[in-house]
């Protein structure tokens, strides 16, 4: 099959928007992307004809519904390589699946002071404050990998940052600010040697690339539904199985226990003990359409169109005046999410104006202010690109920054 | 799902007439099973002699499937060797497990060809293996294996 | 307005579903609630509209996202008559909402061994174990209120149960096996004398009932937006805004800060503090326009509605020959949940049996084996009403009754 | 929203050539503000003598409205007694929370009636009113009363 990007955008029906008068230019699918009618028709069909609740009932509408719940579990495992479909568990973010393995996870590790935890100073908040309540818990340290001038993970200290005293290592695969993806075939390796878990945040990555957590040779990771054409109240932990199983439970309460009593309770086994009460049901169920959809087109033909048009931005960015981007200057090693400073104007400022135009970038931190703080800045311009995302939609985005500096020239 | 071939006769006389039912000593293993999803309990226990499983005997709350298919594990298994037995066992799981693609044969599993139906009802085919995992844990801590334990999902 | 089944019914598309070859009789609506159009058509409508990340970008698609994400907890603050929307947090359902105030209330509590935390023997096991969690964290002592014979909270020994090492009462506000609607006015009032805060679990009650958090006078309620028309992935804790300022976080990550350092993070106020990551925002937007349907039918009539339906099942099942009846025989102080027991069958079978012709119960233990434990049963069967719920289902159910008692007679 | 209104040429004026402009001493009082979802940063000085307000100095990273909005602040209050200063924060403040539907009062408000504009971009209150928090925290910590703090959303 070829990539064609206008049949794909033809399944989005929010692409057909004006935005102030413009065609919708949406360059912020980092933030949250788009979703396809194939997607929706799927939600919508679930709650219009078999809507009940799952693993609780014998009645056809429990059923129906659990089979697709359980469908779309093993939908998203095989979209990661996942050894079983009990190595997924649902969660509403990435941001909830790792607190829990900061809680669960960091509760089996045992973690006292003296332990370490190393993350870097690329990673998203979801990624940095879950560790520091941990080690503010547990009395453990919190470590950093730092970030080289063009936007890589600095890993000259590698074996002195993953010692010993490591118990676990939490990195983000693909970075949402600087847009670098991270070969972290060198920390693996350190870390099974000095025997520390390896999380991985493919909050970014698993929506744009493929990802085979077994050939990545990690412990757990994380992503989130509504980054991948998936709706939002959903998120994924997958967590190699005899890790999850050694686990104590985090949430606790319905549809997570074996027995309970007023005096004591027993756990289900994993992925059940992770999803106390019900679960996101229809979003799950969206999630493995989601999941459908790109594997239909092609996790590498995906990641390939998003190269091209990466390419595409960074000449034509770069050839601009006055802009600066951050994170490396090649396609090679980075997904299709473009940080940016226009000299002289606010993020804000260019974010405003750009949205006069149609033209929907996010400005801000985006929830990375150690990244931001690295290269000295409090903010950015972020362009972020998906499936849908084409080259006249990178030259609408030149042309607003014409306009942004003609207005604060 | 309709209810044609779920309740069968033979099911339902079971039921209500269950076989070899209560706990009886001595036995050399014993195992207590729970389906976490609807709270169905069964305690099983095997007494050996030689190579031969010489008794099956249980005590149980559940439903008439779960209950139908302790009373003909029982049947089936009484006074059989270890070899035998671990043949219909296999040949239960796989029934139960088929999604009512799996044809029985009547020479192994006796009675027990009236749980094909039962396979069709994803929700109900734990209720059927109960019985069938808690006597293949009490044998085995009697000391006989009657083969892998089946991966039964909720 | 004159209370019109007909009308509702037709907003509900699964009602139109044959099961079974038999019109949909859906009775367990204490499980999971069928939507409306209302609520499935304003989120495909934010979907293919206005789909964006909140709080987080200047653009239009986000500024919508962002005032539609906040009026639908505005109109749920008004809903339970919160002093501010800023009281209302979202969570994913009532169960993480239950977790949250045991872990950051437990933290803010400084629980100690000798501490004492009290729930009752009516509690769905999502207001048992996470309590049950926060005892064995912390060595504080787990205690009850027993169930009286006619399944009401035993409040005889009041004075013994909440004293003054009590840290935290917290209690169903409706059983979810039972029906049993409980007056909490006494126990609150005891727990105002020694100090202790108190929780109520309104997963069963804000569905059903008119609930005015102020009128309460607790400090925490929890519930759950698929109960009560809307989606899966969305459920609400409302705290009192000073108790919720003096809470550290929970879930911890993007959009919960205010800033964030390698080296140490502080908060944003409430409710941004307890929402980390992206939220389910198509999924609080549905339940905004569930409270917006409620609300214009009216909760007093729904509750009318249930009273009535209730009333002529407990008499038609009670008219029946070897069935028990679990919970208070008459519509006073309970709701429209009706849990029994069929002589000599099982639920499993009496709810496959019933599933055959359309009358779709649930059976088991309800998330509630303590409870069942109490009546001396692994399980029961239990239909549960709604607003849409008909007299001729539950005939329909008597006559499904009926045809039990001849397959197992 | 398109763009008419919220870059006036006033506000780009001030913008472009902030008044007052940079940290100085004495103060009687500072006050450090962020924005806590753009990241923007104010710290403003409030210098007293007797009950006027002598000077207000500030420095702070951020857009064009929350940079155009501390010197306006600057220049409207500078001079001014605490009872008049009061006045126009109160009009600020009702000016952009007014959601466009405010008629501002030059006589008041002078160059920030520019900001009319402002209103109407929920996203952008908040840096519009950045410089006015951080002042009348500023002026608390000098002893100079300048009214209730606004509730400012997200
Ligand atoms: C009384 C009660 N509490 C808590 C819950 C848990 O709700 P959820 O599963 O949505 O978390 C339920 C329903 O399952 C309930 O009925
Ligand atoms: C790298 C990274 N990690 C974590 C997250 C958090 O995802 P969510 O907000 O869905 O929890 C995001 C996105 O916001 C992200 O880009």
């Amino acid at each position: 099959m070829t990539f064609d990007v206008a049949r794909i955008r033809a399944d989005f029906p929010i692409l057909d928007r004006e935005i102030n008068g413009h065609p919708l230019v949406y360059l912020d699918s980092a933030n949250t992307s788009q979703k396809p009618r194939q997607v929706l028709e799927i939600m919508r069909q679930h709650n219009e004809r078999h809507n009940g609740n799952v693993s609780r009932s014998v009645h056809t509408l429990g059923t129906e519904a659990t089979s697709a719940y359980e469908g779309a579990r093993a939908k998203i495992a095989s979209f990661v390589n996942a050894a079983t479909p009990d190595e997924i568990v649902f969660t509403k973010n990435s941001t909830e699946a790792i607190n829990l393995v900061a809680y669960a996870g960091g509760q089996h590790l045992n973690l006292k002071p003296g332990d370490e935890i190393v993350v870097s100073e690329m990673e998203h908040h979801s990624n940095i404050v879950p560790w520091q309540l941990l080690c503010e818990r547990t009395g453990a340290t919190l470590r950093w990998f730092g970030v080289t001038d063009d936007g890589r993970l600095d890993e000259s200290n590698l074996d002195d940052l993953v010692n010993e005293r490591t118990k676990l290592v939490s990195i983000v695969h693909m970075s949402n600010v600087l847009g670098t993806i991270n070969d972290v075939s060198r920390i693996v390796a350190r870390a099974r040697q000095v025997g520390a878990l390896v999380m991985l945040d493919c909050s970014q990555s698993v929506p744009h690339l493929p990802v085979d957590v077994r050939a990545l040779g990690v412990d757990f990771i994380a992503f989130t539904g509504h980054k991948m054409l998936g709706p939002t109240g959903i998120g994924v932990l997958w967590g190699k199985y005899e890790l999850l199983a050694a686990m104590p439970p985090f949430l606790a309460g319905g549809s997570m226990i074996e027995t309970v009593t007023m005096q004591g309770t027993t756990y289900a086994p994993p992925p059940a003990r992770f999803e106390a009460g019900t679960p996101p049901i229809a979003e799950a169920i969206g999630l493995g359409a989601a999941v459908d959809y790109l594997t239909a087109i092609g996790m590498e033909n995906v990641h390939q169109h998003e190269q091209d048009i990466t390419a595409y931005a960074l000449k034509a960015l770069g050839d601009m005046p006055g802009v600066r981007i951050f994170g490396p200057s090649t396609p090679d090693g980075r997904g299709g999410t473009l940080s940016f400073a226009v000299d002289g104007v606010h993020p804000h400022d260019v974010g405003q104006i750009l949205d006069a135009q149609g033209v929907e970038v996010r400005v801000g931190h985006h929830c990375a202010k150690p990244t931001c703080a690295r290269f000295g800045v409090p903010a950015t311009t972020r362009a972020s690109f998906y499936l849908y995302t084409t080259q006249d939609e990178v030259d609408a985005l030149v042309q607003g920054l014409d306009q942004v500096r003609k207005v604060f020239g | 799902m309709l209810l044609d071939g779920l309740y069968q006769e033979i099911i339902l006389d079971h039921y209500k007439h269950p076989h070899g039912r209560g706990l009886r000593d001595p036995f050399g293993g014993e195992a207590h099973h729970v389906n976490p999803t609807c709270g169905d309990e069964v305690t099983v226990r095997v007494a050996v002699d030689g190579v031969n499983i010489s008794d099956i005997s249980y005590e149980g709350l559940g439903c008439s499937i779960s209950q139908a298919s302790a009373s003909v594990l029982h049947e089936l298994v009484t006074g059989k060797d270890a070899a035998t037995v671990a043949g219909i066992q296999e040949a239960f799981v796989q029934l139960m497990q088929g999604r009512g693609q799996v044809e029985p044969d009547e020479d192994v599993l006796g009675d027990g060809v009236a749980f094909a139906g039962v396979a069709k009802f994803p929700a109900r085919v734990k209720c059927a293996l109960l019985p069938w995992m808690a006597f293949q844990d009490a044998a085995a801590r009697a000391g006989v294996d009657v083969g892998a334990s089946p991966e039964v999902k909720a």
